[in-house]
């Protein structure tokens, strides 16, 4: 196995998918010439040239329109968003036009698109720019969301969903892009959304996670059996929507209790719908109520320290885990 | 005015002039026929048969006709809500039209989208697309995927007066003159936007059309109640697209009979008596490509009255149709959502998609 | 006590602020010399003029944006959508203007703005026109979002909302705006935001809801105690956010049973997060897991019968009650 | 081009004919304090006392000085995430906005927005705003509420070059023109959209200002290096905002020194290096202007070098003062989210406005 940093993990699934079908093409901001605003395209462009890798205007309605257009008559395009927070400038074309069509034509059109970028909080980029849009994707039927949490997810899951028949909305984050893991060296390493991962096996508590959370659960895993003699299990559900349910369900049925942990904002977060899930397929299963560990409820606070403390800390995870344990 | 003497200029356009008795008397026969199949539609929506809005495109017939006529078989359409003309003329059949209207299985899209949104990509024909405006930056995709795969083609993107000032059309303007894509975008004005009169809604100089200047970009603006001179000026356009891959504004002048959609309580409110009542009497799209085929000698009145008979005929039969067609079952509510699993593929084999309660 | 429309009610109220507040301005679409799209501020236009009710062009990112605009300088702008669902092509402005400046400046702007306009299923509009995007808006902390389900609670939370110095999303239902009910005539009806309301009183089980599935829930709560002899108690939570905790922990303290009933989809809906609350802090006082209706988890269907049987109907409110009961 | 000879038209223009020598060395202050401001920036920036990005401003100086010196009371100011040189001019002090920089509660937003996020209401100025084109409508909003408070005032909204292809920027154009506001939209066009050329993003005919035809609004196009150019060829637009209530497009062609942000990796890559030194050593806008003020004979070489000096003081200070400062307490998170619940207001006694975890 190779050690990737989640970058170049991301752009070996997209240059092996550039080169497996002729219909893949790389559309955003400064995705070409630039070699992308952070660099996750980087040397595509001198790679694959023009064609498949097409540098956009500041027009994000406009390009993801276009490329859900191009997408109906069979083009493949991989759309960046400099930041997933951007997408509310396109909201409209992502929710009505790639999430309603397949459904308005009575399953006569698919849209099989990609659009991938950075959501994430912890880099002191303020409110506009560390959205994590996850939850108000996933809640409409017709998308689908994927949230890696490692190089090799990310890998795996950039080319399945580049395969994919159905439009998938892919949220990176920047704080990952220069961390390293082993990525499989296969031809083909795929890996299917609506696969959780337990990331660490465990017997006393289930910590459910999407993206980097998952790291911070396992930091703080660590930190629980080491002070604690508490063995949490950490589950990665990778994807958002589909969801893995029997996954969730199943350390919930092990562990009889669990801390949910995101980035989201809490309210109607995707740990809400988890929550709601557990409590409603394994209420004889708990042994204490469902705990919930978000980013602190306001808009992202700019001052580096403060912003830190305001996202999902391993403290935190931990603290909630001694409260339902 | 004299439209038809007026209009010999375009008759004797090259475009016009290749044209086959049959071919001009398949025009009339589509003007007729989306003509009559609203007035069934309207019957039918006022007698509870349907549900939504139903956005009428009666007085507007021979701008889908005239420009789709010009297509070929690479060629692609998409459009707004107001979409029966443009469906029709690409070749969807009434029945599947009228059962989608009636919210039923046999309609185009299962009964799923409704007046709004008819669809036939089998006939190069995507929608049908109910935000206004949202359809503008598919039009430059259809287009972008065109110029991808090397086709010498193009693609026509309807839109209203009123859409012009949608953010995302101007994103695809820009987009469309950088890219050099082959879409031409038609400004069907028909002078309001619901109750709102073009000059309420928009601020421009000389016509809509101009605003192409702005991204550089080629445009006319042209009268859209006669055949002939709806080929005659779009034709450059559609060259332009195919031998240059490069876009164009089409603004064609029209009015719309109805109100906005049948449920427009304003309808007659906004617009005086007098004005729908001149339109209907001297610029209707039908009279004025009858007028010309009598005058041409290649039909009767006769023949006419036979062609309409026939189109009101097929009406008839598609509410039939759609009458006598089944409702779709509850469980179609969870198919056509996702691709994957309608196919039921190996990419649909793990995690919930439907969150049922 | 008057018998008002919805749509009577709602107008009650704007016209009460317009003669209140000269810096009150009504925007949108056909607001103005139509009298809107549903008539909700017909007659407006000619009392009050120009001015007052301004018609825009289909531009909502602009207009909206230009109500912000003018709010921070003191204005009060009370902006039309033609429907809720047209809020994605302004979501950037709703989200990360009308929602973040305040906290980006530190708390030197504040934007006091109403958008309001129906939210809705149930007409057969399609997909793209039934959008319910109170969970997408009540996520961001800096929006408030409320939801009358009567023609009192109408007029009492708009002339409320309006009055808010925060920006206040307000979301009617046109299947409403023909309905009658009381309204009371005191000079200034007004009703608090975050304030629920027990719409019946009950002991046996909790239905919580917002917006029209509030009168579905009444509905079935009629059914439940004459055919099942069940007492349900309906509560209208009326404003998501600020969201009445108290209110629903009260409920759920009484009845120990409740089913969450929404036209929302069941994705991080709102109840994913009042299901996510009651478990958490009312876990012990449970006697079955939280049961939510919702509508069926798909784009809206446009056939009208079908479409029906989509949406949360009692029947289904019903079934599930009889299944945690 | 002899920049000065050129200028000497725009020194007689009656608008720069009337300042006086105080107001003179005033322009030159604030010009050297915006780009010493910010070279102190990029050296705590450089030291990791900042979060974020940082978007330097450094070579555009003469376009928020002298369009900004044109501003009377009742007018107001709004401008992108390039936002130094506007605060500055606006009169916000470098203590509130350095400290912003370094995430401080002294900062003017409290260390909630950072570089981009400068906001200063009690002297009219709007911020300081991260989506590309969003502060667009906003600036409409602004005129608007001017013009219906009815005062004769204006609003200037600052963009760049790459954010003319936001759709809400147009839509924002048509509701200037269509409600007569009296906005003034200033393309800071510095040729680059981070990496992307002008060309490579903008289709246009003439000039991007020209887009405002599309509109029939009014337009121009100039350099912005010349305080006095600045003022002379935007004093019409103020004017016909105030006097007529009608919205201009002012195009400025200036020059950013350095990269996009300061973590822009590229910004030596996408532009020569003999085009930046071109830039920096013929078209410095404080150099210019500072050749002015001693040609005019108002200051001597040692003045120029005294106020510089003070403004490079006065930016230490900033930084000093920005260390020292303490960081925000954790408290202040869900501070400044609600106006009601920050004032305790009546309104927010009931119901939950954060929701914990
Ligand atoms: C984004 C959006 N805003 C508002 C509407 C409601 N609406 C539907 S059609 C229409 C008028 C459009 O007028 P125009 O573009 O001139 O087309 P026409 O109806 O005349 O064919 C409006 C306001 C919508 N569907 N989408
Ligand atoms: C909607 C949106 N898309 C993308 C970005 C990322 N971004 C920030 S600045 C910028 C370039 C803007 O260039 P220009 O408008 O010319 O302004 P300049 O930086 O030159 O002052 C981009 C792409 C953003 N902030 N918002
Ligand atoms: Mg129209
Ligand atoms: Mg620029």
């Amino acid at each position: 196995m190779a050690l990737l940093t989640y970058r170049e993990a991301l752009r070996a699934g997209l240059d092996e998918e550039l080169a497996r079908d002729e219909n893949v093409v790389i559309l955003g901001e400064e995705v070409a010439q630039y070699n992308g605003a952070y660099k996750v395209t980087e040397g595509l462009w001198k790679k694959w040239g023009d064609k498949r890798l097409v540098d956009t205007p500041i027009s994000e309605a406009g390009f993801i329109g276009m490329g859900i257009g191009a997408s109906m008559l069979g083009l493949r395009p991989v759309m960046e968003l400099m930041f997933w927070s951007f997408a509310y400038v396109a909201f409209d074309q992502i929710i009505n036009n790639a999430g309603c069509i397949r459904y308005m034509s009575g399953g006569l059109i698919n849209v099989p698109i990609v659009i991938r970028g950075p959501a994430n909080g912890g880099t002191s980029v303020g409110a506009t720019h560390s959205h994590t849009p996850e939850n108000l994707l996933a809640n409409m039927p017709g998308l689908k969301v994927v949230v890696p949490a490692t190089a090799a997810d990310a890998k795996g899951l950039i080319k399945t969903s580049i395969r994919d028949n159905d439009p998938v909305m892919f949220m990176e984050n920047t704080l990952l892009y220069g961390e390293k893991w082993e990525v499989p060296d296969e031809e083909d390493y795929l890996i299917p959304l609506g696969q959780a991962d337990v990331k660490r096996e465990g017997k006393d508590v289930s910590l459910i996670a999407h993206g980097r959370p998952v790291l911070t659960c396992l930091k703080a895993a660590e930190l629980l059996a080491a002070e604690y003699d508490i063995d949490a299990e950490v589950v990665d559900l990778r994807s958002i929507r589909p969801l893995d349910e029997e996954a969730v369900l199943a350390t919930v049925r092990k562990t009889h209790r669990a801390v949910l942990v995101e980035e989201n904002r809490p309210f109607c977060g995707i740990d809400a719908q988890v929550a709601s899930l557990i409590q409603e397929k394994a209420f004889d299963d708990l042994d204490a109520p469902v705990g919930r560990v978000s980013t602190i409820d306001a808009p992202a606070f700019y001052s580096p320290p403060v912003e830190r403390r305001q996202l999902p800390e391993s403290q935190r995870v931990i603290a909630k885990v001694l409260q339902i344990c | 005015m004299d439209t038809l003497a007026d209009s010999s200029v375009y008759a004797d356009a090259a475009i016009n002039q290749g044209l086959s008795k049959e071919q001009k008397i398949s025009f009339l026969r589509d003007l007729c026929r989306i003509r009559r199949f609203e007035q069934t539609s309207l019957k039918y929506y006022n007698l509870g048969k349907m549900g939504g809005f139903l956005h009428l495109y009666s007085g507007q017939e021979a701008v889908a006709v005239g420009t789709i006529s010009l297509l070929g078989e690479n060629d692609h359409v998409i459009t707004a809500y107001r979409d029966h003309g443009h469906a029709l003329c690409r070749g969807m059949k009434m029945d599947e039209c009228m059962a989608e209207m009636f919210g039923k299985a046999t309609g185009c899209s299962k009964g799923k989208g409704g007046s709004m949104h008819f669809f036939a990509p089998d006939k190069r024909f995507w929608g049908g697309h109910g935000i206004v405006g949202g359809q503008t930056p598919l039009g430059a995709g259809i287009a972008y995927a065109l110029k991808y795969k090397g086709l010498k083609a193009c693609c026509l993107c309807y839109l209203g007066d009123g859409a012009i000032n949608q953010g995302p059309f101007h994103e695809s303007l820009n987009l469309a003159a950088l890219f050099k894509l082959p879409v031409i975008y038609v400004i069907e004005n028909n002078g309001y936007s619901m109750g709102t009169s073009l000059k309420r809604s928009s601020a421009y100089r000389g016509s809509l059309a101009q605003r192409a200047e702005a991204y550089d970009m080629a445009w006319d603006v042209f009268q859209g109640e006669d055949v002939y001179e709806v080929r005659a000026r779009t034709q450059p356009a559609v060259e332009r697209a195919r031998e240059r891959s490069e876009p164009t504004i089409l603004e064609i002048r029209t009015y719309r009979y109805y109100g906005h959609s049948v449920a427009d309580a304003n309808a007659k409110k906004y617009r005086s008596p007098e004005e729908i009542e001149r339109y209907k009497t001297q610029h209707d799209p039908i009279q004025i490509w009858r007028r010309h085929l009598e005058a041409e000698g290649l039909i009767t009145e006769a023949d006419y009255e036979e062609i309409d008979r026939q189109a009101r005929e097929e009406a008839n039969h598609a509410a039939e149709f759609a009458e006598q067609s089944p409702f779709p079952s509850d469980s179609e509510i969870q198919k056509d959502v996702y691709y994957e699993v309608d196919h039921q593929t190996e990419a649909a084999r793990h995690g919930t998609y439907f969150f049922n309660t």
